[in-house]
């Protein structure tokens, strides 16, 4: 096989999500004189478009989706070494956590993986999260934006809280603030002072999106 | 005590019978061919709590008698925050059973009181958080010693492996959970509240696998939603039979709680009566077995509804009265010796549109629960009882398949066929990748508890 | 045209079939051999109207496609507010219509869109309000050419003096409120809402007698309530019937529009479609013939809903995916020849526990519909149909009837009688005491208009 | 007949609810020289509760017990020429209307007539009756109570507007305020500050007679 027919191989492997083909043409690629560079941007990026155009078109799951974002990120792992420091580009930052009290992550987990497959870099921080933790890692991390999800009304209150607690330490004004989850509502995010609501997992993305692109 | 042999032929069962039917509560019995309304509730946040659950419980019982439902069930399902105050939890039961006993006493109402705990456990915590399980196990013993009838739980052994795996629909993360870290944590759990139900002379009802079939069913949403194959939530329901089975292995006796829409497996196998929850339940979550799931249920529920004021009443006692009217239209049946017409049209209803229908059809529940008492452990029988759904899913050719449900079906037979070959040989390598990997993920803590 | 015989014998009267069946809107079939779901919902007050029924139509459409539900129908009832804003009302049926196209061409639904216009009129104004009678008739039009498949309204002529009558139970003001003075002004408004659903080839739904059989069965409560008795309640349901006819004779060709429970009156008599409420209206309001309603309706409808958060989604979507179930069920035994074994069960339900379900029974509604469609005119079959329903009520011993009931029976037997020697004078003779004692009546406005 | 049995009769007439024999008794009472005091306390009084009595547990219906209320007004109505001036003492008195944009009055109607029953004077205004007419009258009228019904979720606002309108005019605080229909909660009440609040009639009537007994 050519060069352009194994990254071609690797980006339909990731497409047929089978990581174990996808690992063995990353690395005979790399024998035939391929680039990181190159795998990134004809095999990893071209196949996630395919597979995202095909969630798009309702043919692939969104499960498929995720599962081909791992499959990214783990030949992303293999081309860290030849890659000599020159990390890849993330569209932007997010801090994303499960409010105090409610330890129900799973659609927590769903947006954190999703806005990994579009390119963000995910500071994830679990379930339970206090308001300083979310202070702490605004500080730390610096991201674009704070994620919260609540999945009870009881726990929903909390994230008022962490606005507050952002606004107390001064950083409310250097990120964007988006909410969701199964109590939340948009009215309920523009009542707390939220920037944003997604009403699920892909709509969420999408506000993240469009923030990043108005930057 | 293993249960192996099967209670029901496909033909015989049906809502309203259970071979091993009971009495509790005022007066109260349930699956001697009667449904039972079950109504589920919760305050709303902004309020006084003790002040909520008595107007939610007057509000229940004076619509019961305005509407001449003359048997019901209240459930309570205790919240996180509730668990925090014992002695508020022991006050609202003592609350509630007094209410009940009042207004049973006055107007010949037949009720039964049912106590679900909340699972509160941070099972990234040492020793999957031993003082939250003491805690549990303390309001089991309140609970109890206050009035309640009937003890249930939605454990969550497990689930942070699950949570991981579902939505990468990855099988072997799936049967690591389900058919093995939850099989440790049931059991422990199990024994316990057995012990303290038979210490009071209740009822310990059943464990609902609501963090893993429902779930798996909220995420895959409707008909077109795509999220995850809806063929995956349907082994998945499969896997949550296998789970919650445990309780009644350990001795429970039912009214078996539901969430997970597993309990017509259960019923199957065990003969005790279970709760069920379908279209009624629209107000907590969507689902594509509304009518199919009522075909054999004993207890008639709405799953949980707000204290919220609608224009007809609050929110409880409004569906208080639409289970009112399934079941009189199901205990009407039963009394013109209808029932198996009106069960049929049930299951005709759904069985076909979508695999989660299919699963909770009795003829092919009957199948896979053969295949659950066959096997010899609960790892096997998780795995065994997926492939016969699988293989029932992709023989039956009238059942609504969408191309990439099929695309799924066929991997995960194979994958499925591959665990079987050796699963506990597959789990236990499987688990050492995962560690690290999953967040709070501690496999030790489940096999030492 | 008067209607002199019985489309239908108690035997073959089911839901999901009417001889005059219908087709309208987009690809909708109503009556020939399936039951919709007509989902019926209002918004927030303190939300923007717009927006408010954009989501509410945006959810129901989706709801409907994850459900698989093909064919449905929306109602919007437009509120005492909305009508003050013509150009409002123009955008939003403009809209709502736009969004259901779009949503039927994308998913292949079947969807019928039903507009209600508010009666907005104060009788006590002279020439009873004609003000608002010309604005209502300008929306009628308005909703015709935005869009709208099916007209309706719940008309108030004669309430003033039925209000004052329900709750002193006075019969001659009850019967010279619905037998006369409403049918004259059912009469001009339904002549003019028919031509103008004529000229737009839409059609003419019906005319429910909301403020009365309606108030009267909210008025009565629950089994234990006595407010009034439910056996005044059922009378009032028959007389309703009678009153709502006149939208029919007058060329209103349905579905009917129910709120009062009186359209199985409608159905036998008329042929035409029904629409028809009952458990799942609970949100709206509390009723005890939940189950009967259901056994020869058409449609099938929830009342109304506010557009309110739940925890499974909005009100909206959420009564839609109830019904859903609900009418799946009816249509599957339908699919399996076994709709008759299905609608006894419904009948049975309710029929002998209270005086209100009892006159909704097919058997007993033919019986009370012969003597409707027997009499010479309006007043004297309003009489005639209650006298024949209280001598049903008292022949029937299986009737849960209280004591205060048979006394309010035997009390109601003379009574009417009484009036039915000589209809006309008797009620003539009662209006001119009625006028300067009861509010706003204007009973010479009636005459005249 | 004496005029004891007379007066008996009466009291029964009414508890039958025949306005025709009471009506004939009451003027064959008159002319055994019953006092229209002695027919008040003795019949319509004691008939009215045992009237109230049977209400209360379940034998009669509550039109019934509005009918009995109405053939009590009736005598009284006979007697007043009697009465020379002597006017019936009421308990309390009660503004009540169904606010601005609503027609919907039998709630408010049924509440006005048991309020009747139980001796207070009520002013009815109407129905779609707008903030100034209940000022006017509480202005007028001088009454203890305001009572406010709405059905309709749309015209609930209103009460705020009326109470609004009382505060303005200085009047709020010479009355109790008390709402209801199906629209109106608890909360709500409070919310826009009204004293009481009845969740039907037999309760609203309850809350109007605790004020009465407490002044
Ligand atoms: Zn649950
Ligand atoms: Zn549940
Ligand atoms: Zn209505």
């Amino acid at each position: 096989m050519s060069k352009e027919e194994l990254l071609d191989a690797i980006r339909d492997s990731i497409v047929n999500l089978d990581f174990d083909k996808s690992k063995e043409y990353t690395l005979k690629a790399l024998e035939a004189g391929a680039t990181p560079q190159e795998i990134i941007l004809k095999s990893i990026a071209q196949g996630m478009e395919i597979v995202g155009k095909k969630f798009e078109e309702s043919e692939y799951f969104l499960s498929e989706l995720i599962v081909a974002g791992e499959i990214g990120k783990e030949i992303t792992k293999i081309l860290e070494p030849y890659l000599k420091g020159a990390e890849m580009k993330k569209v932007g930052k997010v801090v994303i956590g499960t409010v105090r009290g409610d330890l129900h992550d799973i659609g927590k987990n769903i947006v954190a993986m999703m806005l990994e497959a579009a390119e963000f870099k995910v500071i994830d921080l679990g379930a339970d999260v206090p308001p300083e933790k979310f202070v702490e890692a605004v500080k730390n991390e610096n991201p674009d934006i704070v994620g919260m999800s609540a999945l009870l009304t009881v726990t929903m209150v909390e994230m008022k809280n962490v606005i507050d607690a952002l606004k107390e330490a001064g950083l409310r004004e250097k990120v964007k603030v988006i909410i969701g989850g199964a109590a939340v509502t948009e009215d309920y995010a523009k009542s707390i002072g939220a920037d944003g609501y997604g009403a699920n997992a892909v709509e969420g993305v999408r506000v993240c999106k469009q923030w990043v692109k108005q930057k | 005590m293993k249960f192996s042999r099967l209670e029901y032929t496909p033909k015989d069962i049906v809502f309203g019978f259970s071979k091993k039917f009971l009495r509790y509560g005022i007066d109260l019995e349930v699956g001697n061919g009667l449904v039972v309304p079950e109504i589920k509730y919760f305050p709303r946040v902004e309020k006084n709590v003790m002040e909520e659950y008595k107007h939610i419980t007057e509000q229940l019982l004076k619509r019961a008698v305005a509407l001449g439902t003359e048997s019901l069930q209240l459930e309570t399902e205790l919240t996180y925050l509730e668990m925090e105050d014992k002695k508020l939890v022991a006050e609202l039961i003592n609350l509630q059973k007094s209410m009940i006993e009042r207004y049973a006493k006055e107007h010949g109402l037949h009720v039964g009181y049912r106590v679900t705990v909340a699972d509160i456990r941070d099972f990234g915590k040492p020793r999957h958080d031993e003082e939250s399980f003491n805690k549990m196990m303390e309001i089991f013993e309140l609970a109890s010693s206050n009035g309640a009838d009937v003890l249930s739980i939605e454990s969550e052994g497990g689930k942070e492996l699950f949570n991981y795996s579902i939505i990468r629909q990855d099988l072997t993360g799936i049967v690591s959970s389900l058919g093995y870290l939850a099989t440790f944590d049931m059991k422990r759990l199990w024994k316990n509240i057995v012990s303290i139900a038979k210490n009071k002379s209740i009822l310990a009802g059943g464990d609902s696998a609501c963090a893993f079939a429902n779930t798996a069913m909220k995420i895959a949403g409707g008909l077109k939603d795509n999220m995850i194959p809806h063929s995956l939530a349907s082994i998945v329901r499969v896997m949550s039979a296998c789970r919650s089975l445990i309780a009644f292995e350990e001795g429970a006796t039912g009214p078996g709680k539901d969430c997970a829409y597993e309990n017509v497996y259960l019923k199957v196998i065990t003969g005790c009566p279970m709760s069920m929850e379908g279209k009624s339940s629209a107000v907590a979550h969507s689902s594509l077995v509304g009518n199919i799931i009522a075909a054999t249920c004993d207890l008639w529920s709405n799953e949980q509804v707000e204290n919220i004021k609608l224009f007809g009443g609050y929110g409880p006692e409004v569906f208080l009265e639409i289970l009112h009217y399934d079941t009189k239209l199901m205990n009407m049946a039963i009394a013109g010796g209808q029932q198996y017409c009106l069960r049929d049209l049930m299951i005709k209803s759904d069985k076909l549109l979508n695999p989660q229908a299919f699963v909770l059809s009795p003829d092919i529940v009957y199948e896979i629960s053969k295949v659950i008492v066959g096997e010899k452990d609960e790892l096997s029988r998780t795995v065994a009882s997926a492939i016969k759904a699988i293989e029932l899913m992709s023989n039956e050719e009238k059942l609504n398949l969408s191309k990439g449900e099929k695309r799924f079906i066929e991997m995960a037979k194979r994958k499925l066929e591959e665990i079987y070959s050796s699963p506990s040989q597959k789990v236990e390598k499987a688990l050492e990748q995962y560690v690290g990997k999953v967040e709070k993920l501690r496999v030790k803590d489940y096999l030492e508890a």
